[in-house]
C-alpha cells in the first residue's frame, strides 16, 4: 500500500464490526440449534448495518435492520418455528471426505478474491458527500435515482414481489388432508354428541345484555336468578373478571326507582365496576 | 442429352420405394418387379447413348452453390457395368425372394421389395455421382435400407448381425466425412471458390501438403471398412449368417463394390501421389486378406458365412488389380466387379435354395444330397465353378488379367495371389464335397424332396448363363471397360506396364 | 490501495467464503438458506462499499434492489422447504436424493 | 525351325476346324440340358458326337497328308477373345503336324472307348450323364492340343481337369471317389499355376501368349526369365501328366469307371504335360537347365511308377503305376530334345502315340475283368483267367507284349529310341532307362501271369464269363493297333514331324535291325520276365497279401509314400491353418470388435457412478469447478 496506512475512524468502526460480523457468521456454520444460528445471522446483519452507515448509506443501513433483519429473518424463525425448532444437526458427516473439502474451497476461493479484487482496487475513494448533498441527503438523491434512472427495473422488482408471496402459497398451501366438514356434518356431529353424552347441542349462551353492561364478562342470569356458567367466556373466568350480577341488578333497581319517581334522580358519578370476588360466587361459574 | 436419364435412372427406384409404402398389399411383390425391371429397361437405354457419346449421359447442375456442391451425374465404363449390374441383380433378387415373409407383421414381402428399390436407387446414385458430396450422402444412405433388411428379414441374431453391419458402416462413414469436409475446404484454396466435382478437383490436392495424406488416409479407411479386408471384416460374415440369401446378394453384390469403386473413384483419381506411395501397403493388405479369407471358408462351418469369406478373398483380388497401378490390372478389377456380383449372387441364390429345404446352413446337417435333388446339385457345382474361376468362365477373365497385371509390377505378390486361386478350389470342392456328395444322409432324405422348381432354375442356371457368356465373350464388358482403365492411368499419369518385347501399344 | 476497500473487500470475501462453507456443510436446510443470506449480503456490503468508493449512488440501488430479490427469494425458498418438510417430514438435504441414477 | 512360324491361313477343310471342338461340345450340353427326353437313347449320341469328329480329324490328317511337308502348319483364327489394355488374346486354333496327330489319337481311342462303354455302363442309371462327360472331355482335349496360344490351351488345359473331376466324382455316391475327385482336380490345379505363372512372365515380356509371338520373340527374353518360363510349363506339365511332386492323385484316380482310367488317365490327358513341353520346344531350346530338369523329374518318376507297379495288387493300380513310369520315358524324351537334339521330340511323340494304344487296351482288357468278376480288382482273386476270357486274355497279351517292346511289336520300336536317345545323352540316364525297361518288363508279366495263368483264385459265386461283343471289339481293334503302330510309325514319324524333329541337315538314320544298345534292352526285358515267371509264375500266389519284412515292397504298397508326404507337407497345414483362421476370425478378430461395444457399456457403467443424488456433492462439485475457473483466469490474468 503506497499511502501512509492513516487511520480513519470510519476504518476501525468497519474492523470492529467487521470482526464481530465475522464472528457472528462462523457462529452462523457451526451452532447446532437452527434458532441459534439464526439469531448470530440477525447480529450478523445488525453489524453490516452499522458498516453501511459508515459508508454514507444512511437508508440501506436503516432498511438492512428493518426490512432484512427484521423482516426476513423473523420469517426464517417463523419458518423454523414451524419446522422443528427442536432439531439439532450432529456434525458428523455422512459424505466422507466433504468437510475438508469444503473447507479447502472456501479459503481458496477467499483468497482467490481478495487477489483477484484486491489487486483491481487503485483509485482512491471519492466518498459519497457530494452525490447525497445534491438532492438534499442520501433517501432524496436516492429516490431521484430509483424514480429516474432505474425505473424500469424497479417496476420489474415489484411485479417480482406480487409474483414471490403468489408462489410461495402455491407451494405451502398443501392438499387438504381430510374433505372440508360441511355445515350439516358438524350439525350431525353435535345431535350425535347430544345422543351420547347428553352435551347441549345448541350455542352457548349469550352474556347478559343489560342497561349498563353487555361485554361478555357479564354472566347471563337463569330464570331463578343464578348464574349460567356457560355464558361467560372461560378466558375471563381465568383471569377473575367476570361482572357481580347482584351488584348490576341492585344498580338497576335503582335506576327504576328513579324513573319511576319514587326516588329524587341523584347526580350519577361513574364508580369502578364490581366483580365477583367471593371463592362461593366463583364456584357457581365452574 | 436433353433428357436427364441419368437422374431418371437414380430417381425411378426411389420413387417406387415410396409408392410401395401406401398399402398395397398383395400387389406390393408385383409393383416392387416392375418398377425394378424399368429400372433395368433405362439402364439398357442408356447403353447405346453411352456407346455413342460417352459424355453425352453427364448432367452438372448446381446444388448447393454456398460449397460448391453440384447434383452431378456422369458415367464411365466401370460406372455403366456397375449400373447395369445393380440394375440385373435387383428384380432377380426380387425374383428369387419372391414369396418371403419376415418376422413379426410388418416385414411383409411389400416391405421386403420397397428396401430393396430404395436401395437400388441409392447404389445407382452412388455409382453414377460425379460429385462427392452426394457421393458421401448416398453412401451413407444405402446403410438404413440394408439395414433394415438384415434386421427384419434375417434368422435369429439378426438384430445383432444389424446393428454390428450398421456401426461398421456408419464409423467407415464418419471417418469419410472428415475428408468430404476437408476436400471442400481445400478445394477452396487450390481452385479458388470451393467445388466438390471430381471432374473439377482432378489431381489438384494430391503431392501437396500431409493434408492431401489425411484426406486420402480417412477415405480409403472408410472403403477398406466397406469392401471388408481382412482386420475389419468380421461384420461381412455375421451378416451374410443372419441376413436372407436375397439381401446377402445385395450385400455383397452391391453394396460392398462400392468399397472397391470409390478406392478407384475417389482414392487413385484425386490422390495419386498419395496411393503410389501406399500401394505396397495396400498390396499386403489385398494379399492378407486373400489368403486369410480362403483360410476362414475352407474352415467355415456355415455355409452362407463360407461364402461372406469367399467374398472378402475376392476383394482381395479386387484391390490387389487397383494398387498395382497397369491398365491390365485395373481392367481386371473393374471387371472382376461385376463378375463376382453374379457369381455370388449365384452362390448366395441356390445355398438359399439348399437351406430353405434342409432348414439349417450348417455344413455338417447336409450329405449325399446330389442322390436327393441332382439338378439343386448341378446348379450349386456350376456356381461353385464361376466361384472358384474356371476359364471359360467370367470370373477367370477377370482374375487372369488381375494376376497378369499385378505379375508385371510385382511378380512375389501375383504368385502369393495365385496360391488363393489354389486355395479356391479347395473351399469350392470341399463345400461341394462335404454337402453334396456320398451317401443321403437320413435328415437329408427326408428334408430335401423336391428338386429346383422353376422359378428356381431360371434363377440359377439364368446368372450361371449370364457368367458363361461373359466368359467366352468378355469383351461384351471390356470394350467398354479397358479404355476407362488405360484413362484413369493417363489421367492419374502413372505409365502403363510396357511389354519389352511387345510390339508398341498406343500410349 | 486504499487500506478501508482493502479491508471491506476482505470482510466480505471471508463472510461470502463463509457461508459458502455453510452451504456445503450443514445439513439442515434452512441453515443453508442462512447461509446464501450471509452470503447475499457480503455482496451487499460490497455494492455499499464501492458506491463510497466511487462516489456514485449506483452501487445502494443495486445493493437495494439485491435485498428486494433476496426477500422474494427466502419467500419461495421457505415455501418449498415447508412442503418438503411436509412431504418428507425433514428438513436435512440428504434425505430426499431419489434424482440419482 | 519352330513349328509356329510357317502357319498359312486356313482354307477350305481347315477352316471349319473348330467343328471339331463345336460337336462334342455341343452334344455334351445337349446330354445334360435335354437328355431326359430321350434318355434310354441318348448315349448314342455321344458315341456319334465322338465319331463324326474322328471323322472330321481323319479327313484333315488325308488333307494335311496330300499337301506338301512345308506348309502343313494351319492357323485358324476363330474369333477375338481378350481385349485388356496393353494385350489383346485371340481365340484361334492352330493345326500342324504334332496337333492332328494328337487329335488322331484323342478321337480314335476317344471314340473306340465310347463304343466301349456303352456295354461297360450298360446298367449305371446316369449312364447319359457319362457320356456327356466324355463328349465334354474330348471337346476339352481337343481344344488344348489344337490350340495357338497358351490362353487358350489353358482353357482346355482346366475344362479337361474339369472333365477328369466329374468322370472321377462319376459314383459319388461313394466318398472315396469324391474326395478322389476333389484330390486330382486340386492337384491339377495346383499344376496349372505353373502354366498360368508362365503365361504372366510370357505376358509382361512379350505382351501376348500366342505360339507364334512367343516363339518368334523368346530369344530377345533374358536367360533367366526363359529358365523359369522352363520350370513353369515343367510344374503344369508334372500336375497334368502325374509327374513325381504331383503324381499322388493318379492313383487315386482309379476310382473312377474304367473307361475313364484308359480314356483319361492313360491316353489323351495324362500325355497333355508331354505335347506342353513338346509344343514349347522353343523354350526349352533356350532353357537346357530347365530340360536337365525334366529328365531328372522323367526319370524319377520311371522308378516311382515302376516301384508302384511291382507292389500294388489292384490290378488298375498297376497299370496306373506303369502309366505313370511310361510318361517318364515320354518326358524323359521330351527333355532330350533340347539336349541332344530335336529327334527326340519325334520319340517322345512316337512313344506317346504307341503308348496311347497299348495302354489303352490293357486298360478296357482289365475293365472286362472286372466286368467278368462283378467289379473286383485284386489280382489276389484272379488267377487262370485265360479259360474264362480267351479275347480279354489274347487281346491283353498283345498289349503286354508291346508294352515291355517284344521286337515286332509297338513298345520296341518306340521305347528303343527312347532308350537310345538316353544313352546318346549321358550313360547314367541311358542305363537307369534300361533299368526302367527291364523293371516295366517285370511287373506286366507279375500282372499277366497273376491274372490270367496259376491257380483259379476266384471269390466264390464269381463264375468269370466272356463281356459281350460291344466290349471285346474295341479290344480287338486296340490289340491291332499296338501291333502295328510300331512299325507304321517308326519311320514316318520322324520325318513327318520334320519341321520340329529334325535340325536342317542332320537326319537320325533308323534302322530296322537292333542295334547294341537295342540287344541290351531285349536282354533285361528277357530277364525281367524270367524274373516275373520265377516269382509268380511257378510258386502258389496267396489270395491274401502276404505280410512281408521286404522294405521295398512296404514301400511300394504305400504308393512310394506319395500321399503321406503330401498330406504332411500341404494338406494337413492348409487344414489346421484354415480351422485356425476359422477359430481366429470367429472368436479372436470378432471378439475384438464386439469386446469395444462391451467396453463401452462399462465405461458408462462407472460414470454413472458420480450421480450420487445428494444435493450437496453436487454444490461441492460446482464450487469446485467455479475454484478452478477463477485461478485459471488469474492465472491467464497473470501469465
Amino acid at each position: 500500500m503506497t499511502e501512509t496506512l492513516e487511520i480513519t475512524p470510519q476504518l476501525v468502526g468497519i474492523i470492529l464490526c467487521g470482526a464481530l460480523a465475522i464472528i457472528g457468521g462462523i457462529g452462523l456454520i457451526t451452532l447446532r440449534k437452527a434458532v441459534h444460528a439464526a439469531l448470530s445471522l440477525a447480529f450478523v446483519m445488525v453489524n453490516l448495518a452499522v458498516i453501511y452507515a459508515l459508508f454514507d448509506a444512511a437508508l440501506l443501513a436503516a432498511a438492512q435492520v428493518i426490512v432484512y433483519t427484521g423482516a426476513i429473518l423473523m420469517l426464517f424463525l417463523f419458518v423454523i418455528m414451524l419446522v422443528g425448532v427442536d432439531r439439532t444437526e450432529s456434525h458428523r458427516e455422512p459424505i466422507r471426505g466433504l468437510k475438508p473439502t469444503a473447507i479447502v474451497a472456501g479459503i481458496g476461493l477467499c483468497a482467490l478474491i481478495i487477489l483477484g479484487v484486491g489487486s483491481a482496487l487503485t483509485a482512491t475513494p471519492v466518498g459519497l458527500e457530494s452525490a447525497n448533498a445534491t438532492w438534499g441527503g442520501n433517501v432524496e438523491s436516492l429516490a431521484v435515482l430509483i424514480f429516474q434512472s432505474y425505473v424500469f427495473p424497479f417496476e420489474y422488482i415489484s411485479a417480482l414481489m406480487i409474483i414471490a408471496p403468489v408462489g410461495a402459497m402455491v407451494l405451502a398451501h398443501g392438499a387438504r388432508l381430510r374433505p372440508k366438514r360441511t355445515q350439516a356434518d358438524r350439525a350431525a356431529e353435535r345431535i350425535a354428541a347430544y345422543a351420547k353424552s347428553g352435551a347441549h347441542p345448541g350455542p352457548l349462551p349469550n352474556a347478559a345484555v343489560t342497561a349498563l353492561h353487555d361485554s361478555i364478562a357479564t354472566p347471563a342470569l337463569l330464570p331463578d336468578g343464578s348464574i349460567s356458567a356457560a355464558s361467560v367466556a372461560e378466558a375471563m373466568v381465568e383471569r377473575d373478571a367476570v361482572v357481580n350480577t347482584q351488584w348490576v341488578a341492585a344498580r338497576t333497581a335503582e335506576r327504576f326507582a328513579e324513573l319511576n319517581g319514587e326516588v329524587e334522580p341523584a347526580v350519577v358519578t361513574p364508580e369502578p365496576l364490581e366483580l365477583i370476588d367471593t371463592d362461593e360466587e366463583r364456584g357457581a361459574l365452574k | 442429352m436433353t433428357f436427364p436419364l441419368l437422374t431418371c435412372l437414380g430417381l425411378l427406384p426411389i420413387i417406387g420405394a415410396a409408392i410401395l409404402i401406401l398399402p398395397v398389399r398383395a400387389a406390393g411383390k408385383w409393383i416392387g418387379l416392375g418398377f425394378a425391371l424399368a429400372t433395368l429397361g433405362l439402364a439398357a437405354a442408356a447403353v447405346p447413348v453411352y456407346l455413342g457419346d460417352p459424355t453425352a449421359l453427364t448432367q452438372t447442375v448446381p446444388w448447393i452453390p454456398a460449397f460448391g456442391a453440384y447434383w452431378a451425374l456422369s458415367v464411365d465404363g466401370m460406372g455403366l457395368t456397375m449400373v447395369l449390374l445393380t440394375a440385373l441383380l435387383t428384380p432377380l433378387v426380387l425374383f428369387a425372394e419372391w414369396n418371403i415373409t419376415g418376422k413379426g407383421t410388418k416385414w411383409t414381402s411389400q416391405a421386403f421389395a420397397a428396401l430393396v428399390l430404395l436401395l437400388e436407387g441409392l447404389s445407382l446414385l452412388v455409382f453414377m455421382a460425379d460429385d462427392i458430396l452426394l457421393f458421401y450422402i448416398c453412401f451413407e444412405a444405402t446403410l438404413i435400407p440394408m439395414y433394415f433388411l438384415i434386421g427384419g428379414f434375417g434368422g435369429e441374431r439378426r438384430s445383432q448381425a444389424a446393428l454390428k453391419f450398421l456401426l461398421f458402416g456408419l464409423a467407415g462413414g464418419l471417418i469419410m466425412l472428415v475428408s468430404v469436409v476437408g476436400i471442400g475446404s481445400f478445394s477452396q484454396q487450390a481452385i479458388g471458390a470451393p467445388t466438390y466435382l471430381i471432374s473439377q478437383i482432378g489431381v489438384s490436392l494430391s503431392g501437396g501438403s500431409t493434408w492431401a495424406w489425411v484426406l486420402m488416409l480417412c477415405f480409403l479407411a472408410a472403403f477398406i471398412l466397406k469392401a471388408p479386408m481382412v482386420p475389419v471384416h468380421t461384420w461381412l460374415p455375421t451378416a451374410a449368417e443372419e441376413a436372407t440369401p436375397g439381401s446377402s446378394v445385395l450385400m455383397v453384390g452391391i453394396l460392398d463394390k462400392i468399397g472397391t469403386f470409390g478406392m478407384i473413384r475417389i482414392c487413385l483419381t484425386l490422390f495419386p501421389v498419395e496411393s503410389a506411395a501406399i500401394a505396397p501397403v495396400m498390396i499386403v493388405l489385398a494379399l492378407v486378406s486373400i489368403i486369410y479369407g480362403a483360410l476362414a471358408a475352407i474352415g467355415s462351418k456355415n455355409l452362407l458365412r463360407l461364402v461372406a469369406y469367399t467374398s472378402v478373398s475376392h476383394f482381395g483380388f479386387m484391390v490387389l488389380g487397383i494398387y498395382t497401378f497397369t491398365s491390365v490390372g485395373l481392367g481386371g478389377t473393374m471387371f472382376y466387379q461385376v463378375n463376382h456380383g453374379f457369381s455370388t449372387a449365384a452362390l448366395f441364390l441356390v445355398l438359399g435354395f439348399l437351406i430353405k429345404r434342409r432348414g439349417s446352413a450348417n455344413v455338417a446337417d447336409y450329405g449325399g444330397v446330389q442322390s436327393q435333388a441332382p439338378i439343386l446339385s448341378g446348379a450349386l457345382l456350376l456356381a461353385g465353378l464361376s466361384g472358384l474361376a474356371l476359364p471359360g468362365m467370367s470370373t477367370f477373365v477377370s482374375e487372369f488379367e488381375v494376376l497378369a497385371g499385378s505379375w508385371s509390377r510385382y511378380p512375389w505378390a501375383a504368385i502369393v495371389a495365385a496360391l488363393g486361386t489354389v486355395l479356391a478350389a479347395v473351399y469350392i470342392l470341399l463345400m461341394y464335397q462335404r454337402t453334396m456328395t456320398g451317401p443321403a444322409t437320413p435328415e437329408v432324405e427326408e428334408t430335401i424332396t423336391t428338386d429346383l422348381t422353376l422359378k428356381e432354375k431360371l434363377v440359377a442356371f439364368g446368372l450361371a448363363a449370364v457368367v458363361i457368356i461373359l466368359g467366352l465373350i468378355p469383351n461384351l464388358a471390356l470394350s467398354v471397360i479397358t479404355p476407362t482403365a488405360q484413362e484413369t492411368l493417363t489421367q492419374i499419369g502413372v505409365a502403363d506396364h510396357q511389354a519389352p518385347l511387345g510390339e508398341e501399344v498406343p500410349a | 490501495m486504499n487500506p478501508t476497500l482493502l479491508a471491506v473487500v476482505t470482510l466480505a470475501a471471508v463472510l461470502f467464503c463463509i457461508g459458502l462453507v455453510g452451504v456445503l456443510i450443514r445439513r439442515n436446510a434452512l441453515i443453508i438458506f442462512m447461509c446464501v443470506e450471509l452470503m447475499l449480503n457480503a455482496a451487499n456490503l460490497l455494492f455499499v462499499a464501492f458506491a463510497w468508493a466511487h462516489g456514485g449512488l449506483d452501487g445502494q440501488v443495486a445493493a437495494f434492489f439485491v435485498m428486494v430479490v433476496a426477500a422474494a427469494e427466502v419467500v419461495v425458498g421457505l415455501s418449498i422447504i415447508v412442503a418438503v418438510y411436509r412431504a418428507r417430514r425433514t428438513t436435512s438435504v440428504d434425505v430426499p436424493d431419489a434424482l440419482r441414477l | 525351325m519352330e513349328i509356329g512360324t510357317l502357319t498359312f491361313d486356313a482354307t477350305g477343310l481347315y477352316q471349319y476346324s473348330w467343328l471339331l471342338i463345336a460337336i462334342p461340345a455341343l452334344s455334351a450340353l445337349l446330354l445334360l440340358t435335354f437328355g431326359p427326353l430321350f434318355d434310354r437313347k441318348a448315349h448314342w449320341l455321344g458315341v456319334f458326337a465322338s465319331c463324326a469328329s474322328c471323322g472330321y480329324a481323319l479327313a484333315l490328317f488325308y488333307a494335311m497328308l496330300r499337301t506338301g511337308a512345308a506348309e502343313r502348319a494351319v492357323d485358324v483364327p476363330v474369333a477375338e477373345w481378350i481385349s485388356a489394355g496393353s494385350w489383346t488374346v485371340s481365340f484361334g486354333l492352330q493345326i500342324d503336324q504334332l496337333s492332328i496327330l494328337f487329335a488322331l489319337l484323342i478321337t480314335t481311342v476317344g471314340s473306340i472307348i465310347h463304343i466301349y462303354s456303352v456295354g461297360y455302363m450298360a446298367d449305371d442309371p446316369r449312364r447319359r450323364r457319362f457320356f456327356a462327360y466324355l463328349n465334354l472331355f474330348i471337346a476339352a482335349m481337343l481344344l488344348l492340343v489344337l490350340a495357338d496360344s497358351y490362353l487358350t490351351l489353358f482353357v482346355g488345359w482346366e475344362g479337361v481337369g474339369l472333365a477328369s473331376y466329374l468322370l472321377i466324382g462319376f459314383w459319388q455316391h461313394k466318398p472315396s471317389a469324391a474326395a478322389a475327385a476333389k484330390k486330382a482336380f486340386v492337384m491339377n490345379r495346383i499344376g496349372d499355376l505353373g502354366l498360368t505363372m508362365a503365361m504372366f512372365s510370357m505376358f509382361a515380356w512379350c505382351g501376348s501368349v500366342s505360339f507364334a509371338d512367343v516363339f518368334a520373340k523368346v530369344d530377345g527374353i533374358d536367360p533367366g526369365w526363359v529358365t523359369a518360363i522352363g520350370f513353369f510349363l515343367l510344374l503344369a506339365a508334372c500336375g497334368k501328366s502325374a509327374q513325381v511332386p504331383l503324381q499322388a492323385w493318379l492313383l487315386d484316380a482309379m476310382e473312377g469307371p474304367t473307361p475313364v482310367s484308359a480314356l483319361i488317365h492313360a491316353a489323351t490327358m495324362v500325355t497333355a504335360g508331354v505335347y506342353l513341353i513338346v509344343r514349347s520346344n522353343a523354350i526349352y531350346a533356350l532353357a537346357p537347365v530347365a530340360s536337365v530338369a525334366v529328365v531328372i523329374v522323367a526319370l524319377v518318376t520311371i522308378f516311382v511308377g515302376a516301384w508302384i507297379g511291382c507292389s500294388k495288387d489292384d490290378i488298375k493300380k498297376v497299370l496306373a503305376g506303369s502309366t505313370m513310369s511310361q510318361i517318364g520315358y515320354m518326358m524323359l524324351a521330351a527333355g532330350l530334345g533340347a539336349l541332344i537334339g530335336p529327334v527326340a521330340y519325334a520319340f517322345a511323340i512316337f512313344h506317346l502315340l504307341t503308348h496311347g494304344c497299348f495302354k489303352a487296351n490293357m486298360f478296357l482288357g482289365a475293365g472286362s475283368v472286372m466286368h467278368a468278376t462283378d467289379g473286383d480288382v485284386d489280382m489276389r482273386h484272379f488267377g487262370a483267367l485265360r479259360k474264362a476270357l480267351p479275347v480279354t486274355f489274347l487281346t491283353f497279351a498283345c498289349g503286354y507284349l508291346a508294352i515291355i517292346g517284344i521286337p515286332p511289336l509297338a513298345g520296341y520300336f518306340s521305347k528303343d529310341h527312347i532308350v537310345e536317345a538316353a544313352f546318346e545323352y549321358h550313360l547314367g540316364v541311358g542305363l537307369a532307362a534300361l533299368i526302367g525297361a527291364g523293371l516295366t518288363a517285370f511287373y506286366m508279366t507279375r500282372l499277366l501271369v497273376m491274372t490270367f495263368f496259376g491257380k483259379a483264385r476266384w471269390v466264390e459265386g464269381v463264375h468269370p464269363h466272356e463281356s459281350p461283343k460291344i466290349m471285346t471289339i474295341p479290344l480287338i481293334l486296340l490289340a491291332l493297333a499296338s501291333i502295328g503302330a510300331g512299325v507304321a510309325l517308326n519311320a514316318w514319324i520322324i520325318d513327318w514331324m520334320a519341321p520340329i524333329s529334325a535340325v536342317a541337315g542332320e537326319t537320325h538314320a533308323v534302322s530296322w535291325m537292333p542295334t547294341p544298345i537295342g540287344i541290351a534292352t531285349l536282354a533285361t526285358v528277357a530277364l525281367g520276365v524270367l524274373a516275373a515267371i520265377w516269382l509268380f509264375g511257378r510258386c502258389e500266389v496267396p489270395s491274401t497279401p502276404p505280410q512281408t519284412k521286404n522294405p521295398l515292397v512296404i514301400v511300394g504298397r504305400r504308393d512310394v509314400f506319395g500321399d503321406v508326404i503330401n498330406d504332411t507337407l500341404v494338406v494337413k497345414p492348409v487344414m489346421a491353418l484354415s480351422t485356425a483362421a476359422d477359430v481366429v476370425d470367429q472368436s479372436g478378430l470378432d471378439r475384438m470388435w464386439n469386446g469395444l461395444g462391451k467396453g463401452t457399456l462399462a465405461l458408462s457403467q462407472l460414470t454413472r457412478k458420480v450421480q450420487t443424488g445428494r444435493v450437496r456433492s453436487y454444490a461441492l462439485v460446482t464450487v469446485l469447478g467455479a475454484l478452478l475457473v477463477g485461478v485459471l483466469l488469474l492465472i491467464g490474468q497473470l501469465g
